[in-house]
């Protein structure tokens, strides 16, 4: 078992290295090929690790440092649980997904592309595996530069490239904070393991301004990553420029990365320290999470390029992932973990789609594209089936995470939870079908003067992919994501894995005194009436919305005007300019770590 | 007591902020990155120095009643340091393509993604 | 702290101001560069030699070069497409 | 925003983060009392562990090996990028520009001065273990070399040697070395970067065990990611200054 848990990354890693060595010389079709052989074997690799860890963590340690029993560690450890293993194989399958789909993109130095997809993906397994702080920023900083490369890479489009610069200048400051989190947790307990941080801070018992500090710089700098309001700026410029088959990666695991990544240093480290202000983090997450789902939800109706209006789309669902791990509850936490697959798996589709119509029409803009759809129709069911899923309907796609998430909120006693759930879902999916219904119906007003202006892009010549091979991992993904809330027993599994993931006390002697992991008792979890209420409300308001925006044309002008006047700010703040985008950061970071210093006393 | 060199860390990340914010350019932006990034480098040794402690280098197999300055602290700076030259590089080439397409490099005049 | 120690942080401490607030490339180029060897010499007064001498070669070696070729590339351009 | 609010928005905020930091950072031991365990326990057991006199190295190589191998992997990511990116719209191939220097005394200075500096550069490398330096250092300085050969010789000549075919695997050799020596470690029934050598005699070149092999991989990579880098740069300039 134990020789599994490095190959996961090791694989993909040394595939990238291979193709690198003999690249130039190498067939762009083999370069490809052993792209995606190596993606799959570190899924495969990745969920032999996961049947096996059913139990709880399992550390390995790299180097042979493992440390005696009660002993100080002295090396890096892995430390695969559920949660983290099940999101190493979702990176993995994506990963082999994404490259699947650009198997035909034809381009100069394609297996330079190759190597920066295999970096990205084996980083993020390793990211998410990690059970040293410090490791964590390594792969951190691995996977940026390479997403930053793979952002900038022209495919599709002769786009200009500031979206690239303003993603890697956020995300740089963003880990700029993590390590100065790092900087001081390591300065108060002399250690980078996750595990033996905690275990100091929990037994040295002092919140003061250190702890609070390096909880509010970390949780800021991997926000940044999971594009929480206010540093959420980089992430539409990024994806309206990013190829389609690595946007899918950037919505539908790199996002979510960040916020794994506070839930994991939160249940390791901070727990035990911070433990009995669970009531402030959770309110001042919460809120964050709710202005970032909102907000969100609300820009994604004003967009008509259609990478940008999904990557308004994902900002409203990172801020529901925000909520789900904010709760700071098990069911929550797993909610938000069941949501972020179906998310995922949906929302590549519907990227997917987009890249097929940019490469179809080389065209991405919604009101020119009105009709054109009609001539793909295996694209636009993946469209419609992926809109469907993230729309919550019944026993379908989102609807578990869902319902995990409502029932958990109301439970702690926030009944309104549910409510910003359902408005960031049927906001964000409304622009969907509204977008699908105008692309593949030709439904709809020619203008709406309520979406923003963007200038027309030019496409690069290129040669054309097989459309046929991407229509199917398009519809694969789609169905997918549907099928996901269809699965039975996957949420009790899920609230189990979280049950282990939040066990800090477990966590610490598996990793430290090699004790084995204490089995937490089965969980059985049922469906409520009001979920499926809910879900009925999402799915039924999202078509409306939907399908009545198609014709905001039609309203008096007095009111569009209001609206536009309403909006213009907001839409004023998304200036593009990567000055304006540093200061929301700073600020964002001043505000949220004054709220903290405020409560946490 | 003295938090001097703690003090110096913020002071240069402030500063580094400070020129991203006010700037102009690309090129002018990335240096001030690098800037911010030598913020984490200054903390980071600063936090692992002992006083009268040497390099923690040795010539012989080490005693007991020898201060050493912290070893990990330079092994982390270290990496930071090829972070810093690697993202530095990313950032001047994404400066250049914005160049060559716009013929300008002020994020005021580039910015074409709006809303 | 040793005056040398205080000498070193000070110098860093005006050259990192100095360097944000210069706005000519070329000149913010060789500021960066005197930066970089302010850092070497209050890394070897922290007793990380190592670490100085990465911060040297890298403010040495491979800062100025990425960033000359950056700069001459621009300019370059600027004078083929006559300013701008 | 303009940039008069931006700049005060800024300013208020970064009153706000300056503080949040400070107050983090008050509540650190006072500089020079650090007292966590971790620095001084790697520094007791490397050199009787490990024979390496540098715990730096040993903390870089070998404890903490496998962040050294992100880092690598780090470099090997922006070197690809850089070469993608820029190569995407270079119009015109430099292959042919010799641009060369016209004066012998110099050709035959800039040749020496090549080999001195190649020659600092592997000392660089193989004192890592004993020493200040290593594979970052010395793999800088190594890629530096070739440059001097553009200087003072001809670009032509320093084309050759760092072209796409001869320089761009030298990277993807030294960190798919890296990850190759984990796999041996685990392939003899090891852990992942295991030291799978005899750590030899205290304060030699050769000591350290296969930590040695590990700090001439990295250096590899840093000389092979870097001559990329810098040949980039170079390129997008030679085909700007010839017109191209």
């Amino acid at each position: 078992m134990t020789p599994l848990i490095p190959l996961v990354v090791a694989v993909p890693l040394i595939s990238a290295t291979a193709i690198g060595l003999i690249g130039k010389w190498l067939d762009e079709r083999a370069a490809d090929a052993v792209g995606v052989l190596a993606a799959l074997a570190g899924a495969v690799l990745a969920a032999l690790v996961l049947a096996r860890v059913t139990t709880g963590a399992h550390p390995y340690w790299f180097g042979g440092w493992r440390p005696r029993a009660g002993s100080y560690p002295l090396g890096i450890a892995f430390t695969p649980d559920r949660i983290g293993a099940g999101f190493a194989v979702f990176v993995l399958a994506l990963l082999a997904a994404a490259l699947v789909y650009s198997w035909r993109y034809v381009t100069a130095e394609h297996y330079l592309f190759s190597i920066l997809m295999l970096l990205f993906g084996a980083a993020m397994a390793g990211f998410v595996l990690t059970g040293d702080l410090f490791n964590m920023f390594v792969f951190f900083e691995l996977m940026s530069v390479a997403a930053f490369a793979l952002t900038a890479h022209k495919i599709e489009e002769a786009t200009p490239l500031q979206g690239a610069f303003n993603f890697a200048v956020s995300n740089t400051i963003g880990a700029f904070l993590v390590v100065f989190g790092i900087a001081l947790l390591y300065g108060r307990t002399g250690s980078l393991n996750l595990a033996e941080i905690g275990s100091r801070l929990t037994g040295d018992g002092k919140h003061d301004g250190l702890v609070v500090a390096a909880f509010v710089l970390i949780a800021c700098g991997f926000l940044v990553k999971a594009a929480i309001v206010p540093f959420h700026f980089w992430l539409a410029d990024a994806h309206a420029i990013a190829p389609a088959p690595v946007c899918v990666l950037f919505s539908g695991v790199m996002v979510e990365l960040g916020i794994y990544a506070v839930a994991r240093i939160y249940w390791t480290v901070f727990d035990g320290v911070l433990g009995e202000f669970q009531h402030p983090i959770r309110d001042i997450l919460i809120g964050v999470g709710c202005i970032t789902a909102v907000l969100g939800a609300v820009m994604c109706g004003m967009q008509r390029h259609i990478k940008r209006l999904l990557a308004y789309s994902t900002i409203a669902h990172a801020g529901s992932f925000l909520i789900g791990v904010a709760l700071l509850t098990p069911d929550g936490l797993a909610g938000s973990a069941v949501y972020v697959l179906a998310h995922g798996l949906a929302k590549g589709a519907l990227f997917l789609v987009g890249g097929i119509l940019l490469i179809a029409h080389e065209e991405i803009d919604e009101l020119l594209l009105q009709g054109k759809g009609r001539s793909l129709p295996l694209a636009g069911i993946a469209w419609f089936a992926a809109a469907l899923a993230l729309a919550s309907p019944p026993f379908l796609g989102t609807f578990t995470g869902h319902a995990l998430l409502d029932d958990s909120a109301s439970k702690l006693g926030y009944w309104w939870l549910p409510a910003v759930l359902a408005f960031a879902t049927i906001g964000s999916t409304a622009a969907i079908l509204r977008a699908g219904m105008r692309v593949f119906f030709g439904w709809g007003d020619e203008d709406d003067p309520l979406l923003s202006q963007e200038p027309p892009e030019s496409s690069a010549p290129h040669e054309r992919p097989s459309l046929a091979l991407m229509q199917g991992v398009t519809l694969l993904l789609a169905f997918a994501g549907l099928a996901v809330g269809a699965w039975p027993g996957l949420a009790a599994n899920v609230v189990e894995a979280a049950h282990q993931f939040v066990d800090r006390v477990d966590y610490t002697s598996v990793v430290l005194d090699h004790t084995p992991p204490v089995p937490v008792p089965r969980e059985v979890w049922h469906t409520t009436t009001s979920s499926v209420v809910w879900s009925v409300v999402t799915l039924a308001g999202s078509l409306t919305v939907g399908t009545l925006s198609l014709y905001r044309a039609r309203l008096p002008e007095r009111v569009t005007d209001v609206l536009a006047h309403v909006l213009a700010p907001l839409r004023a703040a998304h200036s593009g300019h990567i000055g304006d985008y540093i200061s929301w950061l700073t600020f964002g970071v001043a505000v949220i770590g004054g709220l903290f210093a405020f409560t946490i006393r | 007591m003295t938090y001097l060199p703690y003090a110096l860390s913020v002071w240069i990340f402030v500063c580094g902020l400070y020129g991203i914010v006010s700037s102009r350019n690309l090129i002018h932006i990335t240096v001030c990155v690098s800037v911010c990034q030598s913020a984490t480098y200054v903390l980071l040794l600063a936090i692992g120095y002992r006083k009268h402690g040497t390099a923690p280098i040795f010539s012989d197999m080490p005693t007991r009643g020898r201060t050493i300055v912290d070893p990990i602290v330079q092994s982390l700076t270290l990496t930071d340091i090829v972070v810093s030259v690697a993202v530095a590089a990313l950032l001047l080439t994404f400066a250049l393509k914005v160049f060559e397409h716009h013929h300008s490099l002020d994020p005021g005049e580039i910015a074409g993604l709006k809303g | 702290m040793i005056p040398l120690q205080i000498a070193a942080v000070a110098f860093v401490a005006c050259g990192a101001f100095v360097v944000v607030v210069a706005r000519d490339l070329v000149r913010q180029a060789t500021l960066l560069s005197i930066y970089g060897y302010g850092l070497v010499v209050l890394f070897l007064v922290f007793q990380a030699p190592d670490v100085a001498l990465s911060a040297l070669v890298v403010s040495a070696i491979a800062y100025p070069l990425v960033l000359v070729g950056a700069i001459a590339r621009v300019r370059a351009l600027q004078k083929r497409t006559g300013g701008g | 925003m303009n940039r008069r609010t931006r700049i005060a928005l800024f300013a208020l905020s970064a009153a706000g983060v300056g503080a949040l930091l400070l107050w983090g950072l008050a509540g650190l031991p006072s500089f020079g009392d650090y007292a966590g365990p971790y620095g001084d326990l790697i520094a007791n057991l490397a050199p009787p562990q490990r024979h390496i006199a540098n715990a730096v190295t040993a903390v870089v190589f070998d404890y903490r090996g496998f962040d050294t191998m992100g880092e690598e992997l780090i470099l090997f990511g922006a070197a690809s990028a850089v070469a993608m990116l820029l190569r995407e719209t270079r119009e015109h191939d430099v292959a042919d520009i010799v641009d060369r220097v016209r004066s012998d005394a110099t050709n035959a200075i800039s040749l020496l001065a090549a080999l001195a500096v190649l020659t600092v550069g592997l000392d660089v490398v193989a004192h890592g273990l004993l020493t200040p330096g290593g594979g970052f250092q010395g793999g800088v300085v190594l890629a530096a070399a070739f440059l001097v050969l553009f200087l003072g010789v001809e670009f032509h000549v320093y084309n050759q040697v760092a072209a796409p075919t001869r320089g761009e695997p030298v990277e993807p050799f030294g960190a798919g070395g890296y990850i190759g020596l984990g796999l041996v470690s685990l392939g003899l029934g090891l852990s992942f970067l295991q030291n799978f050598m005899g750590i030899g005699t205290f304060g030699r070149l050769t000591s350290g065990g296969s930590v040695l092999l590990v700090s001439f991989s990295s250096g590899i990579a840093v000389a092979g990611g870097f001559m990329v880098i810098f040949n980039e740069f170079l390129q997008e300039n030679m085909a700007a200054r010839y017109g191209r």
